[in-house]
């Protein structure tokens, strides 16, 4: 048992700070601490940053490419692009579709779509809520029909995070109405250029839309673009849901977010106040204990002896991070958290923020935004569930 | 003991809320946030109602009412969210009131009962934070009357008010002005708030005021104790509107197959919301009750009061979003705008970690609504 | 809308606070201000000087010889004995069976049993609760067959609060095994001298014996016993179930002890701690914001028109306050809390508790006993399931 | 990083636990409580294991094992409750061990390893509370060696023990003593503490003493620091049998007809358990792997630990008492053991809120297992 990283994880984490110092823009990384509004095109600038050097499929194998880290270094590159201010990765093309077409596409399928993903050329997006399904995924409606060589596919998508980017969009669809829900329901990747596909941006509660609707109406796709066999998606599904993916946690952004929560105490005076220090001492305590959670897991990953079931645990503890470390920037500025002026919240605007501190101007909107973190990726009532379900039976 | 509403209240409340619910729905409330945040419009139907004299004595126009008809009007207000800041007109009247001499009186007081004037405080400084004893503006005196110099922030729909109530240092004493916001010198900056209300930013350079007391601690404490009064019974409107939309949704929405109001959990969570609720409405009462009471003893119950309201506030709409689920985050369902007004008031007048520490600094040995 | 009691209220409040200060013995109320342990000569010595003054049976309407008082008038009482340190009224006897008697009890009855709990010379117990009953009152298994003019009762009770001093106990028994489980239940009133009826005390948490278990083993209970008609008791227990009792929120009794909570922070040196301090501050608010609920009750009981339906959030709240205090009591001593010195929780007591102060003693034992408060009289997951009901449907 | 065990320490928790679930059954502890809450017969089965010299080196008759191995230990003791204080050998050890001279060490670390010498640390005075720096106790030259006076509270089994280490003011500053039980001017007085243990009250009047070091304070917080370590194991331990019985009754007792493991609102209750338990578990380890690091940052790392042990504790203390019922209040009943233990372990070495105020003054801008 041994806290500290071994020689080599430790030369393999100043490679991977000392490329990033090198390669991430500055101008992205300067948004990210500040939590300013980032572009589809510095989200895909970096994506094709680390595409050129091999590391935007970070979790991939080596026979399709990927560098072929372990749980520990996939775990420090993502600390070290965290840490140093780089946006998080898209998950939809390199995190959540590659490892299905990889596993299940045939080989036409897998040199059709995983040059573009890796590349970080192609915008993914990802089709599983519907209107009304929540946390029960299984009651897809969203109707595929196979026409000869394609199907016809009629319905409707929702909570598509970042879709009005998206170029590609793979989705679950129902392709049977017999049996349970679970046995009707085929994976499929849909070029979202297609005639009939419709996308329409839903406004968030903090004003942005980072989420969509998309709506399929007569939409043609070809046969080809089935992963795997038909009716057997929900397994498709499960598998890239159940892997154990201690990324759930951001505590590397936690971590960092802690660090700017202390800057902005100091610059609102309440660093030296005990009760509002109380609350930052508290929430220290927090991202270190997720953080030896999450370790914990890696270690565990590693070794391969002892696989610790408690994906649910780091979604719950690492969402109400989340949510708390925006709560207190928000009342670290208190009054002057209030003013809502949209356009303080991109990089370079000139104007003058009230109070004078233009790092204000994002705090209430993130607090807002970050409510989110406890109802999506599974809401924490689900994971209660879960959680419960192990430990109670 | 009686905490029953007499008819004429209640008359008042009926009259306040068929406003809101007629006159104030959500459209109406989203296109005043889309063109700026406030509607002069809106706030003069308040004021035809007599809301804006409420505690404007009857000789200078007003209905000469007291705390406990401010809390019955601000609950309704809650309610349906309005962002015309009446509880501003409360504070600004009710400190002109109790401390200006005749001729501030006879100068402002009809005009705000009457609606043609909006007069709002304007206390925030950057220095300041929730304390009211740090202010950094600094009156001068000019002839027969005074100048002011200074800023204050997030000033309430600061850029369409007429008039500002400031505090400003004269001879190394706070003290309280009016300002005309057309008068010499005077800036604005408008923009809208978090709520989908709308403030300012004031600059004052050398602008010519009329003082109203050289007592403005004690005046400007009393101040925020109005506000505060009126606040909690906002709040209490704006919870009580939450919860009944929350518990609509959870009755409708279904998952799994059956009602998300059928899960013991979320029950249970429904439940400390209505616990949260009833002691906020408990607080507010309190407040509203306590809103005369000599300043030590105001000033203590209005702290008690704001931190039972801020942690309840908090509870309540982030718990309401969550009930929702993903459509408690859109900009398009109602909830959201809820959750949005409850964290702004919950940081209006003092967040709860800093009412906490007024309790603290108040406690005596022994404690009870009559303590 | 008034929160000032009237001049009527105000003078009696001053009448009630008089007679207590010139009739509650000091021994007494020095233990009740220190939790220090009472014997059950101590509760019976106060209900008797109560019941000679008629305070005893204070809830009482003045056909039974009560003092007829309203809502508020209770509650200036209770609260006057409670600031004063007056114990608790042992409500078997007075609050709980005698109303029953009075609404199903005949006359004979009245007049044989009444007496005997208005002077407090009788000590009554309580026989709901039986082994695996717990929040399922319903399902009573004692059985009580009629045979003749007398019902031959067989079975156990548990849980009764002060059953080792108990001379006659009113128990739900089962008198018919058909139908729904709440049709046959029968109120009946036992003599605990009679052959047959053991009490075993139940030691607790805290090393003190609060509680028993009752057993019943071929008892025979005269018929006249019997309250009201056969299979009908679970209504009448329902009826003194559902009586609105501001005073299970014990506000008078936390503002006693959250002065006290003041007391002992002073001495053990944390009053002048921020962190401590503000704990009691949040203490402070909850009491101020239970007795304004309390209130809010009472003036609804009193003027009867807005009946408030929240007696189960002042059950909730109110024993949560209660553990709170408790807790910061033994957190305010820290290490001086941990001595377990029996002998110590009795008044007159010459050692010297470690530290010097022997208010220190019973803290901790103090804080292990409340934890029932959240269990018993409807476990507070109960009471959630009771207000989510009003608010949900 | 890496969280595997080894073999040797696998074997080493295997005996343990062998020792605990066949020598320290629920009815023995009853029983040695009874007796007074402290079984040097017990104490030697733990020394025959060798868990008494487990910080001592070879040379002197120890294992020569390090934190982890502690651990290991702790957790398994923790399981059985065990009412012996291992904790105080293995701080007292540690301490003379890291600071005394070869003369020291020659005098008492022998014996300690084989259990034949119980050394306790006695440091709890009226006027420190939790403060490591607050001493009345004073040290004076007596011929070559010293003498102490003043008191020292609720120190473990204090009356049982053959020797205290001791921190009193020599010449103004703190340092660090052994003094025999059975020396002149020792006075003990023993008392049950709320777990079923045994402590006492030393006085201590001009009795002889050896001193160990004149940087008492670094000692007496390193003192410390293994102690949380140690107890943040054994509280781990205690957690998870405390949840493994809730667990058990809640598949076992019914309610309307189901076992009360079917209500949601429980499940989420055991949950909220499973998360404190698994955070307390990580920052157990982390307090371990810390131990040996630089004084700040190990100071820093136990703080945090036990913060979230203490809070950790509390939580899954007292909800497996409100998800027993009725039951979890009983003595007779092993779950309020376990609750009283918890709570006894969170205030241990300083409570909760103590702690946090020790993470408060100890924070750095960047934060995380490696700052």
């Amino acid at each position: 048992m041994d806290l500290a990283f071994t020689p080599e994880e430790q030369a393999f984490r100043e490679e991977i700070r000392a490329w990033v110092k090198n390669n991430l823009p500055a101008d992205i990384a300067h948004k990210v601490h500040n939590a300013l509004r980032l572009s589809r095109d510095d989200m895909q600038r970096w994506a094709k940053i680390l595409g050129k050097k091999g590391w935007l499929g970070y979790g991939w194998p080596k026979q399709f490419g990927g560098p072929g880290w372990n749980a520990v270094q996939k775990h420090l590159f993502e600390e070290e692009c965290a840490l140093a201010g780089a946006p998080r990765i898209v998950p939809f093309g390199p995190v959540m579709v590659a490892p299905v077409i990889m596993a299940f596409g045939n080989k036409e399928q897998q040199e059709r779509f995983l040059p573009g993903i890796a590349s970080g050329e192609v915008w993914w997006s990802q089709g599983y809520s519907e209107p009304g399904s929540g946390s029960d995924l299984a009651s897809v409606k969203c109707r595929a029909e196979r026409q000869g060589n394609t199907y016809l596919v009629n319905g409707q998508k929702t909570w598509t995070t970042l879709g009005q980017y998206g170029e590609w969009i793979f989705c679950l669809v129902r392709t049977s109405l017999e049996g349970k829900p679970q046995t009707g329901i085929s994976f499929l990747l849909i070029d979202m250029k297609s005639p009939g596909v419709t996308v329409r941006p839903i406004k968030l509660l903090d004003g942005e839309c980072e989420v969509n609707e998309v709506f399929f109406d007569n939409v043609v796709v070809p046969a080809e673009n089935l992963i795997g066999e038909e009716n057997k998606g929900w397994t498709y599904a499960k598998h890239l849901l159940s892997h154990e993916r201690t990324n759930i946690a951001d505590v590397n952004r936690a971590k960092r977010e802690l660090e700017r929560l202390k800057r902005i105490a100091k610059t609102e005076g309440v660093w030296d106040d005990t009760r509002f220090r109380d609350e930052i001492a508290k929430l220290e305590v927090d991202v270190v204990a997720l953080e030896m959670l999450v370790l914990r897991v890696l270690s565990a990953e590693k070794s391969g002896k002892n696989s610790l079931d408690i994906a649910g645990l780091l979604k719950i503890k690492g969402s109400e991070i989340q949510q708390r470390y925006s709560e207190l920037m928000m009342l670290a500025a208190g009054p002057y958290s209030l003013p809502f002026i949209e356009e303080a919240m991109e990089a370079g605007w000139q104007g003058d923020f009230p109070g004078g501190s233009w790092a204000n101007a994002p705090l209430a909107s993130t607090y807002f935004n970050m409510r989110k973190t406890t109802i999506y990726g599974g809401s924490n009532e689900v994971q209660r569930n879960i959680v419960a379900q192990t430990v109670l039976g | 003991m009686d905490f029953d509403f007499s008819d004429d209240q209640q008359q008042l409340r009926d009259a306040v809320a068929k406003w809101v619910e007629k006159g104030y729905g959500f459209e109406r409330r989203r296109a005043i946030t889309a063109a700026g945040g406030f509607s002069r419009e809106a706030y003069n139907e308040l004021a035809e109602l007599g809301l804006a004299g409420l505690y404007v004595s009857e000789d200078d126009g007003g209905l000469n009412m007291g705390p406990v008809e401010a809390m019955v009007v601000m609950e309704q207000l809650g309610r349906g969210m309005v962002l015309e800041p009446l509880a501003q007109t409360l504070v600004c009247s009710g400190v002109i009131s109790a401390y200006g001499n005749a001729d501030v009186k006879a100068a402002w007081l009809p005009g705000i009962a009457s609606g043609e004037k909006l007069v709002v405080l304007a206390h925030q400084e950057r220095r300041a934070r929730y304390r009211s004893d740090v202010c950094d503006t600094v009156a001068k005196v000019a002839g027969a009357g005074w100048t002011l110099s200074g800023t204050k922030n997030v000033v309430p729909a600061g850029d369409q008010a007429d008039a500002f109530v400031v505090p400003a240092m004269a001879n190394g004493q706070l003290s309280l002005f009016v300002v005309e916001r057309a008068a010499a010198g005077v800036a604005t900056r408008g923009y809208l708030t978090q709520d989908g209300g709308r403030a300012a930013d004031v600059t004052l350079a050398n602008s010519p005021a009329t003082l109203i007391t050289t007592d403005g601690q004690t005046a400007l404490e009393h101040s925020i104790d109005i506000g505060i009064a009126a606040l909690c019974a906002e709040a209490v409107g704006v919870m009580d509107q939450t919860l009944a939309i929350t518990v609509d949704y959870m009755n409708t929405r279904k998952q799994f197959g059956v009602a998300i109001a059928t899960f013991q959990a979320l029950r249970h969570r429904v439940a400390d919301m209505k616990m949260q609720l009833e002691l906020a409405r408990s607080m507010s009462y309190y407040a509203s009750l306590k809103l005369n009471a000599p300043a030590d003893e105001r000033r203590r119950a209005m702290a008690r009061a704001k931190y039972q309201l801020g942690t309840s506030m908090r509870f309540v709409g982030q718990q309401a979003v969550q009930l929702h689920g993903g459509i408690g985050v859109t900009d398009e369902y109602i909830v959201s705008h809820c959750f949005k007004k409850l964290t702004q008031l919950e940081i209006t007048w003092g967040d709860t970690l800093h009412q906490l520490g007024e309790v603290s600094a108040r406690m005596q040995d022994t404690a009870g609504v009559f303590a």
